[in-house]
C-alpha cells in the first residue's frame, strides 16, 4: 500500500535529531511539525523571518502581523526570533538550517529539482524554494512516486525547469525512500507492502536496487 | 532638532514627488506589513508605468492589487505573484511585465541596494531559469550567480512605532522586507501604527535608524488576513 | 528542549576542539566588546599558527594582545593594528603576517560568510593598495572591487545576555562586529554577562538568533577602556 | 595668518545644515561639533555603530560599553540608534552620511586623497577611512597646507598610497578653502590675512585662482 500524507510525514519526521533548526515547505512538509518524537525538540524556521513557529492561534490570540511563509496566522513558541527577511535568507542560504523538507515536481539522478514552473501553465513564482535548496545540506523531498498518469517522477533528467541543480540526496515518495548517489537512485525502503517490482516499474532513473530492501516501520 | 523632524501631516505630503515611470519598494510579505495607506494614496493619485519591486502583489480589491485596476502597474518584481485574478489576466494579456526573483535574492538585492553593494553572488538560482543572461563564477568548487542590486526612487514602508526621527519599529513578523525597502528608496516613507517620542524607542532595539528614513506618517490599518487559521478552543 | 540547550559549564568545554592553525573570528571593536575570557582560554590552551580576524588586535597585555607573548598568531586580518608595542615587534621581526582589510569591508565579508554570500563587490579600496590582485568590475559607470567571504573554524562572541537557546543581545556600542563574528564561524562561542531564562528576551529584539550559536557560557567580565574621555562636572 | 585649529573646525562647520548626519574623523574634524550653529542640530554618526553621539560621559557615567570609533567614552543623544559594524557602513557605504570630515596627508586634482600609509614607516591600517572616502558623496578633508618642511599637500598627484580615487571635491586647509574641479583646485577664500601669492607658491598642483578670492569671515 502507498503511504498516505501522515505516514510520509511520520517517516520523515524519523530524520530528525534533537536540536534540530527545520524548515518545512507546504503541503505534507508541514504535517512533519506533528509526529516529532515526544523526546525530541525541533524549531522550526519560517523563510518570512521567524524563528521558532509555534500553533496556529486560537479566536482569542490571533494576530495579522503574525504569519508564516504559507501566510498562515501563527504563534512562537519560547525562545523564538523575528527578523527581516534578509536576516531569514542570510540563514538559509548560509546553511545554518539542519533540515529543509520541501515538496517537488521532479527529482532527477543529478540530485535536481523541479518544483516551481510547469511550462505553459501560469507562473506563480519561485518564492524562497530556490534560496531553500540551494543554502540546506540536507533536504528531504517529498512528493508522490508518480503522477496520475503513471508517469515517473523520479527522472534521469528533470523535463521541468529546475528550482536548483544538483542539490538533492533524499527523497521520500509514497512508495520508497531513496537515496541519490553517484547519478542514480539507491532503493534504502520500501512502503508496507509495497514490492520492489512496482517501485521499479514507477522509476525512470537509474535505480540501483540492494539486496535488502526493508519495510519502513512506523512505532 | 527641527531638521530632523521627518513627520508629515497628510499621505498625500507623505507620497509628493511621485511620477509615473517611477520604481517604488515595497515592503510586506502576502498582506502582512504591507503599507496599505501608501498604496492606496498612490491609487488615488493615478500615478502610472510603475515598476512595483515587492515580495507579492496583494490581492483583488486590497494591497498592490488595486493599483492593477487602473493598471497603474508596468512591471512587478517578485518572487511569488498572481493571487488575484486580475494579475492573471493583465500577464496573459501582456499589459504586465514580471521579472521573478528568488525570494532571499529579493531580500538580498534590497538590503545590497542599501549598503552600498552593487552586487553579489549566490548560489540561489545556478542552473535555473533565473540564471539565463547572469555572469557565473567558481569559488571554492561551487558555482554562484552574480545578482545585481535593487534600488527605488520610493520606498514605502510599514512600521508599528517611530519617533519624530524616523527611528522605526516593526511588529512581530510584520517586519520582513520592510527594513530592507526602508534602506534602498531616494525617498524612503514609513507609516506607521503609532507616533513616540524621541527617545522613547530603546536605541539597541530601533529596526531601522532614522538616517534611512525621509518622511513618517500616522496611519489607521485594516490589516486583512490571508489565510486565516486556528486551532479551537475545548 | 535539551536539544537546544548551549550553555557549557566552563571555558575550556566552551574552546573545546581548538586545534593550531585554525581561523578564529573575534568580535569587539578597540577593547569594546571583546570575547576577553574566550581569549584568555586561548592563551590557557597555548594553540599556535593561529589566524585571528578581529578588528583590531587588543594591546600589550590585554585582549588578543595576549596571544601575541607566547607568538600564537600567524596571522591577523584587521581594519587597523598596532597599538601594542609587542604587535610592532613581530611584525617587523616578520613573526607576524598581517592582511589589512577596509572596516566596511571587514564587517561585510564576516556578514557574507555567515550568509552564504560567496563574495560582493565594493567601491571601497579601488585604486588603492588594498585592490592588489582582485577583480574589479564596472557597475553603472563606476569601477567595484571583488571581496571575497570570510568564515573562521571558531567565532568568540561577547554578549551582554543570552538565553539557554543561544539567543543573544548585545549591550551599546558593544555589538559592533560581534553579530557578524557570530554568523561566520563554524563553532560559535557566545560568553556573557548573564543568562536569562527562554522566553525572556522579545522575540524581536534579539541580536543574534540562536541558530548561529552552538555553545555559550557565563563570565566575568574586566572591559578595560581604551580612552577614558569625561566631561568635568562643575 | 594661518587658522587655528579652532578656526578650520569652525569653517567646516558653516557647510553643515540643519538636519545633517555627519561622521567626523579623528583630529581638527572632532573639533566641528564644537561649532554647530545653535539653530542648527547635526547627528554625529560613528563608524563602531553609533548614530546620534553625544558628549563624553561624566565619571558617573562612564561606561566600557558605551564608546566612539576614536575608542572615547561618550555618550548618546536623545534619538540615537545603535547598531552592528555591517549596518553602520551600509549606512557609509550606501552614501546615507551627508557629510563627512577627515583629515589627510595629501590630495591631489583628481580629487585622489592618501591618509593612512608612509611607506617604510609602521603602517596602522586604515580603520573605516577607505570606506568613509568611497561612500560619501559630501566630502571636506582637513589638513594643513603644507608640510612643516614647506611641501605641499596639494598635489597634482599624489605620492603615497591612496585611501580613495577621485573622491575629494572639498579642501580646508590653515591657508585657504579649495574646490576640486575638472582636475584643479579652485581657490575659494583665503585664510585672513593670508596673501593669494603665499597659497599659490604653497599649492604644487594645478591652481584656479579666480579674480576675486575673499577673505574667510568667521561670525
Amino acid at each position: 500500500m502507498s503511504l498516505t500524507r501522515e505516514q510520509m510525514a511520520q517517516r520523515v519526521a524519523q530524520e530528525l535529531q534533537d536540536g534540530f533548526y527545520v524548515n518545512l515547505g507546504i503541503g505534507i512538509p508541514t504535517l512533519v511539525a506533528n509526529f516529532v518524537p515526544n523526546n525530541m525538540s525541533v524549531m522550526l524556521q519560517s523563510e518570512n523571518g521567524l524563528l521558532g513557529m509555534g500553533e496556529f492561534p486560537t479566536e482569542d490570540t490571533i494576530d495579522a502581523d503574525m504569519i508564516n511563509a504559507g501566510k498562515q496566522t501563527v504563534t512562537t513558541v519560547k525562545g523564538a526570533s523575528i527578523f527581516s527577511s534578509a536576516e531569514s535568507f542570510a540563514m538559509i542560504r548560509g546553511g545554518h538550517v539542519d533540515l529543509t523538507v520541501l515538496g517537488a515536481f521532479e527529482v532527477d539522478v543529478q540530485g535536481n529539482i523541479a518544483s516551481w514552473m510547469i511550462p505553459n501553465k501560469l507562473i506563480k513564482g519561485m518564492g524562497g524554494a530556490m534560496d531553500l535548496v540551494a543554502g540546506a545540506e540536507n533536504i528531504i523531498v517529498t512528493m508522490t512516486h508518480a503522477s496520475k498518469n503513471g508517469d515517473s517522477k523520479l527522472l534521469s533528467n528533470c523535463s521541468l525547469p529546475l528550482t536548483g541543480k544538483g542539490c538533492i540526496k533524499k527523497v521520500l515518495t509514497d512508495l520508497a525512500w531513496l537515496e541519490i548517489e553517484n547519478g542514480a537512485f539507491i532503493l534504502k525502503e520500501r512502503a508496507p507492502g509495497v514490492s520492489v517490482e512496482e517501485i521499479v516499474e514507477k522509476t525512470q532513473g537509474k535505480l540501483i536496487v540492494p539486496d535488502d530492501v526493508p519495510e519502513m516501520t512506523f512505532s | 532638532m527641527a531638521g530632523f523632524d521627518k513627520v508629515v501631516a497628510s499621505y498625500e505630503e507623505a507620497m509628493a514627488g511621485l511620477q509615473d515611470n517611477m520604481t517604488i519598494l515595497a515592503g510586506g510579505f502576502g498582506l502582512c506589513g504591507i503599507p496599505e495607506n501608501l498604496i492606496a494614496e498612490i491609487k488615488r493619485k493615478g500615478s502610472k508605468g510603475l515598476t512595483v519591486v515587492s515580495n507579492n502583489c496583494g490581492v483583488d480589491g486590497f494591497g498592490l492589487g488595486i493599483l492593477l485596476e487602473d493598471k497603474q502597474i508596468r512591471k512587478m518584481v517578485s518572487s511569488y505573484v498572481g493571487e488575484n485574478a486580475l494579475f492573471e489576466k493583465q500577464l496573459l494579456d501582456g499589459e504586465l511585465e514580471v521579472e521573478l526573483t528568488p525570494q532571499g535574492t529579493l531580500a538580498e538585492k534590497m538590503r545590497a541596494g542599501g549598503a552600498g553593494i552593487p552586487a553579489f553572488y549566490t548560489a540561489t538560482g545556478v542552473g535555473t531559469p533565473v540564471a539565463e543572461g547572469k555572469e557565473t563564477k567558481q569559488f571554492h568548487g561551487r558555482e554562484y550567480l552574480l545578482e545585481e542590486a535593487i534600488t527605488g526612487d520610493f520606498a514605502i514602508v510599514k512600521g508599528w512605532k517611530a519617533d519624530r526621527y524616523g527611528n522605526v519599529v516593526y511588529r512581530h513578523t510584520a517586519q520582513n522586507f520592510n527594513p530592507l525597502a526602508a534602506t534602498a528608496g531616494k525617498i524612503t516613507v514609513v507609516e506607521v501604527e503609532e507616533i513616540v517620542e524621541v527617545g522613547e524607542l530603546d536605541p539597541a532595539h530601533i529596526h531601522t535608524p532614522g538616517i534611512y528614513v525621509d518622511r513618517v506618517v500616522l496611519g489607521t490599518f485594516e490589516k486583512r488576513i490571508e489565510k486565516r487559521t486556528v486551532t479551537p478552543t475545548e
